[in-house]
């Protein structure tokens, strides 16, 4: 029978960012609630990743999800080394962030890091299997041309740690700059090698590297932060409905970057609709019936 | 009825209209002459308070303009303007009704009103009335802009160039047609003009400016006959005496001696009259049942003079 | 050009000139202002993304008065003229298209880069140019026309001596104003990957920074109005009146 | 009687032809973004490819018939004809086309859409060149509609990469739509009535009208997405104080996107504010006065009415503007169809694009068609 | 010079000229009169083929038109169409200068012909040459067009109501000083107009049309005095005959008797003697040295006829 409405006149608006595992993470957190009997506001997909932060800070939002390794770019006062462990990036943004009125669930344990992709051929012709390994072809003067975002190639704990880390150099000639991060369109390009593109940015839970025949070049020295996805609630909301915050609390426990990946590919590869992929992950994790 | 007495409008510090006098008696038509800039229309719409005046008083009906406000006035005051004006957007009937309805009469008395007016200036009430007028043509148009400026029945009308824009040919019959009607309406009106011929034919008296000042004022024969100064005579230029011909009917000049011939068509002026002697080589014509002489029109002006 | 006209124009460019050399200093004393958490910078400097906007709005605006120039030739041409309502429709359809979903069009089929950019751009700028060339030429006194036909002129002379320099300042009117969009939207060239000052809006506004996106709109505004000078200027120059 | 063929016709029927020839008409992807094969037309649409060239030869014979009504009859029904002939055919056709896999697409090339154009070029010219014959045209224009309607009411095109992409984003499609509509319509609504006033002040002040034009000038030249940006500075200040939180002012969401698309419509409207109404016969408005109106009376009955049809030309260009602009309220969180742009955009998906781009442009184009008619339709009261 | 020969041309089926055929002798000025519409600049723009005729031989200076490039024909005419068609981006020097550049004349000569050109319609080289056809008054522009067509001195000259849009005061010194000009010149001349005065004034012979067709073609005099039809009749009204006497020279008609009062001036019109008789109610006046008498007025129609 249908659950009691428990918010009546105040529904909970629920946002996450404009990317496919934004959908489907947000969808997530919806249908967990809705099956709990709340009224929703659908602002899933709701924007960039600042958009949505400020959103959350100024109420717009009441739910959202957001990923560990971003606090580096929210709060201060933080050493760079606490963002590349999952554990201290974790901490650090939950207790920054409950001063900022925002509360931090538990994250699902999947790093969605940044990482450069090639193609599984450009791999095995010139052995190229770690970012070490590319470090030496590009500078024996190998053909390469990277695309990636703007924001990633800018970064200390992005591409400008990673070219000090390993010592090379792309040059402005060699690199495509989108003004964006998903990694649909960068994967893509790569995949059919458009304007010569040999090497793309890539997340670790992107759905669509194996049917790409894609491979991620390992990072033994691990340069990019943590990217653990986790449900944010504002303290508000949660003091209010103590109930979704509880639901919330271990809602991406189970997930995990393999079970990300699959469900990403889903969505982006075969076109499914986010939402009935994150029902079918609530179901088979028995928090739908 | 009108009254302008020593009036002034300046425009900054040029005399558009300097010291300007006269007066229009009831029923009269008086027509204001005078090359282009001269400031008839500045004259013309001191009258309605279009233009406030610098100086000087004016009379209208034997009251101050001041006294009443600007739009008053104006509501009494029938107004023609060159290229008529007429509202685009309207049909000729909304047209016509404009101060009758802003005079708020009711729709009965409006719809009469405009079938009397559309009936007047003749043209059909059922085939004008609903046409918009783009689709009329310009003498049409003008007709209506007559019958819009004497709807609400204003003793007074003021006619800037009403026929200014029609060609030669219509202008002709809009100009015996607006006789016509002033012959049953009595009017008073103030013309302007700046085609001497058109001045000759309606004006009871003609009033000559120039630059801003009234040069001469008087009956058409007067200014002809006896022009104050050169500019006045150069207005006319030599054939001042034929035009003045037009404005008598060969009929009042005709004696009963029998004359043989086609006769004259009962209207005809004394300037047709002499056009079809000449045509036929002939000293007399009939006209009516009698016949006009020759002669008699060589001494029609000096008739009239006395 | 007169004095008068020269001393704003004169002033803007300094102004940009200045913004493009110290890009660093005006980043720090935005920041000071602000305060933003997420300073992002640049990895490019200013002057390299100034430089691609320039470039992608030049070529793409010679390409769209080459092309509109010869359209509005042809279709207001009496050969060309049963052509017109076709193109008007290709032409209006094209702008129906909103400019970021055009270059968001173009990629899949040329790839990223400036081509796309270009090739949006060029049909954005287009319809101004052609339509008025257009209403111009057919716009010029049709008794200049008869009367230049009457003495003797050929086509071509009447075409060069009369509609020309009469439908000038209308056709000069046009580039203006799609001079100053393409400007303005060359900006979301940045969308596909086409570079210019677009980019630092386009981060701006995805990172919540208003000094990165002051810093690319106010160049890009800069030039636009500073376009738009000149053009008027040039206008007064080329037409009789 | 015109001896020389109908260049037009001739022109994009050849083109039609080109196109059905040597691009693709499909392309049949194994996934949402893999690249696929490409299908030319007579690959995919089989008989029906044929048809389409049967429809281009036939018009360019009728091109080059003496009889222009005889000549525009036939080009016409043969390009109605055509149209409803490829828009039916899509569908199933696709059906067939379907490659096997997991999560096959199939999506329409440029082909498809550029011989659709060349159609509907052919038949709106054919329909113009034909005076009268009312009911032959609403045929022709029937024919040529109605098949797309039926063909997505039916579910004919469900097997198109596009109409799988509306199923995955229906339930926000409704809502990016209205939230699309809210923002282009109502920001021209909220220009006209703040640049009107400012027109007509400029017209009646003319000291004032650089004063006026010149700020509304430079917000044409600021790009829109930085006036966005720069909107959301001040509004999510603005947003924090009581009154304005409460109609949902931030500076994220609606708000930036509508004062930024009110702003660019204010220059188009004042400025034919203010051509409206010099424009009104200066001897028209003398009559008025003359005939004792009052300035106000003078205003609303004479002047506006006057000016009207050329201050709605302004709002058509603004509203036009505001459609295209709309969009970008996309990337500020600001909805609309412009999230689908946007997310197309970074999904690589042209489809997902599409999805956005299409109902926009037939917003664009049927917008600016009715408000083009309606300013005809005010002008034949008005002058001209 | 100019001959027109079962001359028709259609527009979707509607003839705008309709088996037109006259000739015109070298010297002579040809007017086309007739209502709006009748086909009178069709009828001009056939000759200089700047439209293409649907039937029928023109022949100009003996040779066929099809025989010659329509641009060279029209080089070797001179064309003023109604509102100058002055080129607004070029000063009125440029204006005039054009044929003769086109022609490939040097510079000099070309300046020459400027000069030449301004001085012949009055107007001062050094106050005029270097404006711009909007910083003159509308009687200025009209020289202007007439100086420009005659810069090259074709034998041909082509006028579609070269006066029509000039204010009537003026246009009648116009049209004296075009006589004038015509007089020394002697160019061959078709003349459009719908105004009758002017028809009467400048025609050596009148064509008259009506829907495209040549109702009535000769002298002013045959026209007046014998009109073909009641068409003809109307137009030229119930004064035609009084607008005929502008055509003679009152000096010629005078005799040695000797009168007094102050003389006409030396060209005046029979028109203006009779207006004298009129205004001072006598039968004869003086003209020159001696004087001219009302009957002779009255029998000059009959005289011009013999
Ligand atoms: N509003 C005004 N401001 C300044 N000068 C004006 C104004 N109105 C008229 N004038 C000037 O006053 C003079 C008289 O103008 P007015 O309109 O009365 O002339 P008019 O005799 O009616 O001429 P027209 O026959 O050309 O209509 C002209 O020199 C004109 O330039
Ligand atoms: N290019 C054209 N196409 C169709 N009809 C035309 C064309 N040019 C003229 N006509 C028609 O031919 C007829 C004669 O035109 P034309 O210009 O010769 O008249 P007009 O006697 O010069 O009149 P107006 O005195 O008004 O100048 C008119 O009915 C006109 O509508
Ligand atoms: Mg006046
Ligand atoms: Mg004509």
């Amino acid at each position: 029978e249908e659950p009691v409405v428990k918010n009546q006149g105040d529904p909970i608006t629920v946002g996450s960012f404009v990317d496919t595992e934004g959908g489907i993470l947000g969808n997530i957190i919806l249908l967990a609630l809705e099956d709990k009997g709340y009224v929703i506001e659908d602002k899933v997909q709701f924007g960039t990743p600042d958009v949505h932060r400020n959103a959350l800070l100024q109420g717009e939002l009441d739910i959202g999800v957001d990923y560990t390794g971003n606090g580096q770019y929210y709060v201060e006062g933080f050493a760079e080394s606490v963002w590349v462990k999952a554990d201290s990036a974790y901490e650090s943004i939950r207790t920054a962030d409950e001063k900022n009125g925002l509360l931090w669930m538990t994250p699902a344990k999947a790093n969605n890091t940044e990482a450069i992709a090639v193609t599984k051929d450009f791999s095995e012709k010139n052995s190229v299997k770690s970012l070490a390994d590319l470090a030496a072809y590009i500078n024996k003067g190998g053909e390469i041309k990277f695309i990636t975002s703007q924001l990633f190639a800018e970064k200390e704990a992005g591409l400008l740690g990673i070219e000090k880390a390993y010592g090379f150099k792309f040059q402005p000639s060699q690199l495509v700059l989108l003004p964006h991060g998903n990694t649909a369109e960068t994967l893509k390009a790569l995949s059919e090698g458009r304007d010569g593109i040999n090497a793309a940015l890539a997340y670790a839970t992107d759905g669509s590297l194996v049917d790409l025949g894609l491979v991620v070049l390992e990072d033994p020295m691990s340069i990019p932060p943590v990217y653990e996805p986790a449900p944010i609630i504002r303290k508000e909301t949660a003091d209010k409905y103590p109930e979704v915050k509880e639901i919330l609390g271990t809602l991406f426990a189970g997930l995990s970057k393999e079970k990300l990946q699959e469900m990403n590919k889903k969505v982006i590869v075969d076109g499914a609709s986010p939402k009935d992929i994150a029902e079918a992950y609530l179901k088979e994790a028995g928090i739908l019936d | 009825m009108i009254r302008l007495e020593h009036v002034t409008k300046e425009y900054d510090g040029f005399r558009a209209c300097d010291d300007v006098t006269f007066t229009v008696q009831k029923g009269e038509i008086l027509v204001i002459l005078g090359p282009s800039g001269c400031g008839k229309s500045t004259t013309l719409r001191l009258i309605n308070r279009m233009v406030e005046r610098t100086s000087g008083t004016i009379e209208v009906k034997g009251r101050n303009v001041d006294t009443v406000k600007g739009e008053e006035l104006r509501r009494g005051i029938g107004y023609v303007i060159q290229n008529t004006g007429l509202f685009p957007h309207m049909r000729v009937d909304r047209n016509i009704a404009t101060v009758p309805s802003i005079l708020g009469w009711e729709q009965k008395r409006i719809d009469d009103r405009v079938r009397e007016m559309l009936d007047l200036v003749g043209l059909d009430h059922d085939r004008y009335s609903k046409k918009y007028p783009r689709e009329l043509s310009g003498g049409e148009a003008q007709r209506v802009g007559v019958a819009r400026a004497l709807a609400s029945d204003p003793d007074i009308v003021l006619m800037d160039e009403p026929f200014g824009a029609v060609d030669p040919i219509n202008r002709l019959r809009l100009q015996k047609e607006f006789s016509q009607i002033q012959r049953k309406l009595h009017k008073t009106v103030v013309f302007v003009t700046h085609d001497v011929e058109e001045a000759m034919l309606l004006g009871d008296r003609i009033c000559i400016m120039r630059q801003g000042k009234v040069v001469q004022i008087g009956t058409p024969e007067k200014i002809v006959l006896k022009p104050c100064d050169d500019f006045v005579e150069s207005f006319f230029g030599a054939e001042g005496a034929l035009k003045l011909l037009s404005r008598y009917r060969a009929a009042d000049y005709a004696d009963d001696v029998h004359s043989e011939g086609s006769p004259l068509e009962a209207d005809s002026s004394l300037k047709e009259a002499l056009a079809s002697m000449i045509l036929e080589g002939r000293e007399r014509v009939p006209v009516g049942a009698g016949s006009i002489a020759l002669s008699s029109i060589l001494d029609a002006l000096r008739r009239q003079e006395s | 050009m007169k004095l008068k006209s020269i001393i704003p124009v004169a002033a803007l460019t300094a102004v940009l000139v200045l913004m493009l050399i110290f890009s660093r200093e005006f980043e720090i004393f935005m920041y000071g202002i602000f305060n933003t958490k997420t300073q992002t910078g640049s990895r490019t400097p200013l002057i390299v993304l100034f430089i691609e906007h320039l470039n992608m709005v030049v070529v793409s605006g010679i390409i769209a008065v080459i092309l509109g120039l010869a359209l509005g030739i042809f279709i207001s041409s009496k050969p060309g003229r049963e052509y017109r309502d076709a193109f008007e429709e290709i032409i209006s359809l094209g702008q129906a298209f909103p400019s970021a979903a055009l270059l968001a069009l173009v990629v899949p089929i040329v790839g990223y880069g400036s081509e796309g950019a270009l090739i949006a751009l060029v049909i954005y700028a287009l319809m101004p140019i052609v339509y008025n060339t257009y209403a111009g030429l057919t716009g010029v006194d049709p008794d200049c026309i008869e009367a230049a036909k009457g003495m003797g002129m050929e086509d071509k002379r009447i075409f060069t001596r009369i509609k020309l320099p009469l439908a000038a300042n209308v056709i000069l009117a046009g580039i203006r104003t799609s001079l100053v969009i393409n400007i303005s939207a060359a900006t979301l060239a940045a969308a596909v990957g086409a570079g210019g000052l677009g980019v630092l809006v386009v981060n701006g506004v995805k990172a919540f920074d208003p000094v990165l996106i002051l810093e690319g709109a106010i160049p890009v505004s800069l030039m636009a109005v500073i376009a738009d000078l000149v053009m008027k200027e040039v206008e007064k120059k080329l037409s009789y009146s | 009687m015109n001896r020389k063929p109908e260049g037009t016709l001739l022109l994009f029927a050849a083109a039609g032809i080109i196109s059905t020839f040597f691009l693709d008409f499909a392309e049949a992807k194994p996934n949402r973004i893999l690249s696929g094969l490409k299908l030319g037309s007579f690959k995919f649409l089989g008989i029906y490819a044929g048809i389409l060239v049967l429809v281009f030869a036939v018009v360019i014979v009728s091109s080059v018939l003496r009889d222009g009504k005889i000549r525009h009859m036939i080009s016409g029904m043969a390009a109605s004809a055509g149209i409803a002939v490829l828009l039916l055919s899509v569908g199933p056709m696709a059906g067939l086309a379907i490659p096997a896999g997991t999560s096959p697409r199939i999506t329409i090339s440029s082909g498809i859409y550029i011989t659709l154009l060349c159609l509907y070029i052919i038949l709106g010219t054919s329909m113009r060149r034909l005076k009268g014959h009312r009911t032959l045209k609403l045929v022709l224009a029937a024919v040529a509609a109605l098949p797309a309607l039926f063909a997505v009411a039916s579910g004919s095109y469900s097997d198109l990469s596009i109409m799988k992409e509306y199923q995955v984003k229906k339930s926000q499609f409704a809502g990016n739509l209205e939230t699309h509509l809210f923002l282009s319509f109502g920001s021209t609504l909220a220009a006209a009535v703040i640049a009107m006033p400012f027109g007509y002040l400029a017209y009646k002040k003319p000291t004032l009208e650089g004063k006026i034009m010149t700020p509304m000038a430079f917000f044409e030249t600021i790009p829109t997405l930085s006036l966005f940006g720069i909107l959301m500075v001040p509004l999510g200040y603005l947003g924090t104080i009581g009154i304005f939180k409460a109609i949902g002012v931030s500076g994220i969401g609606w708000a930036p996107a509508f004062i930024a698309l009110t702003l660019y419509g204010l220059l188009p409207i004042a400025r034919n504010t203010l051509a409206g109404f010099k424009n009104v016969d200066a001897g028209v408005v003398e009559a008025a006065e003359g005939m004792g109106m009052g300035k106000g009376r003078v205003l609303w009955r004479i002047e506006l009415p006057l000016a009207f049809p050329v201050i709605f030309a302004g709002i058509r260009v603004a509203l036009v503007q505001a459609i295209g602009g709309a969009v970008l309220a996309g990337l500020v969180g600001g909805g609309g169809l412009g999230s689908f742009v946007f997310l197309g955009l970074a999904e690589a998906s042209s489809d997902l694009v599409l999805l956005g781009v299409i109902p926009i442009v037939l917003m664009t184009l049927t917008g600016d068609s009715l408000m083009k008619a309606a300013v005809k339709r005010l002008e034949i009261g008005g002058a001209v």
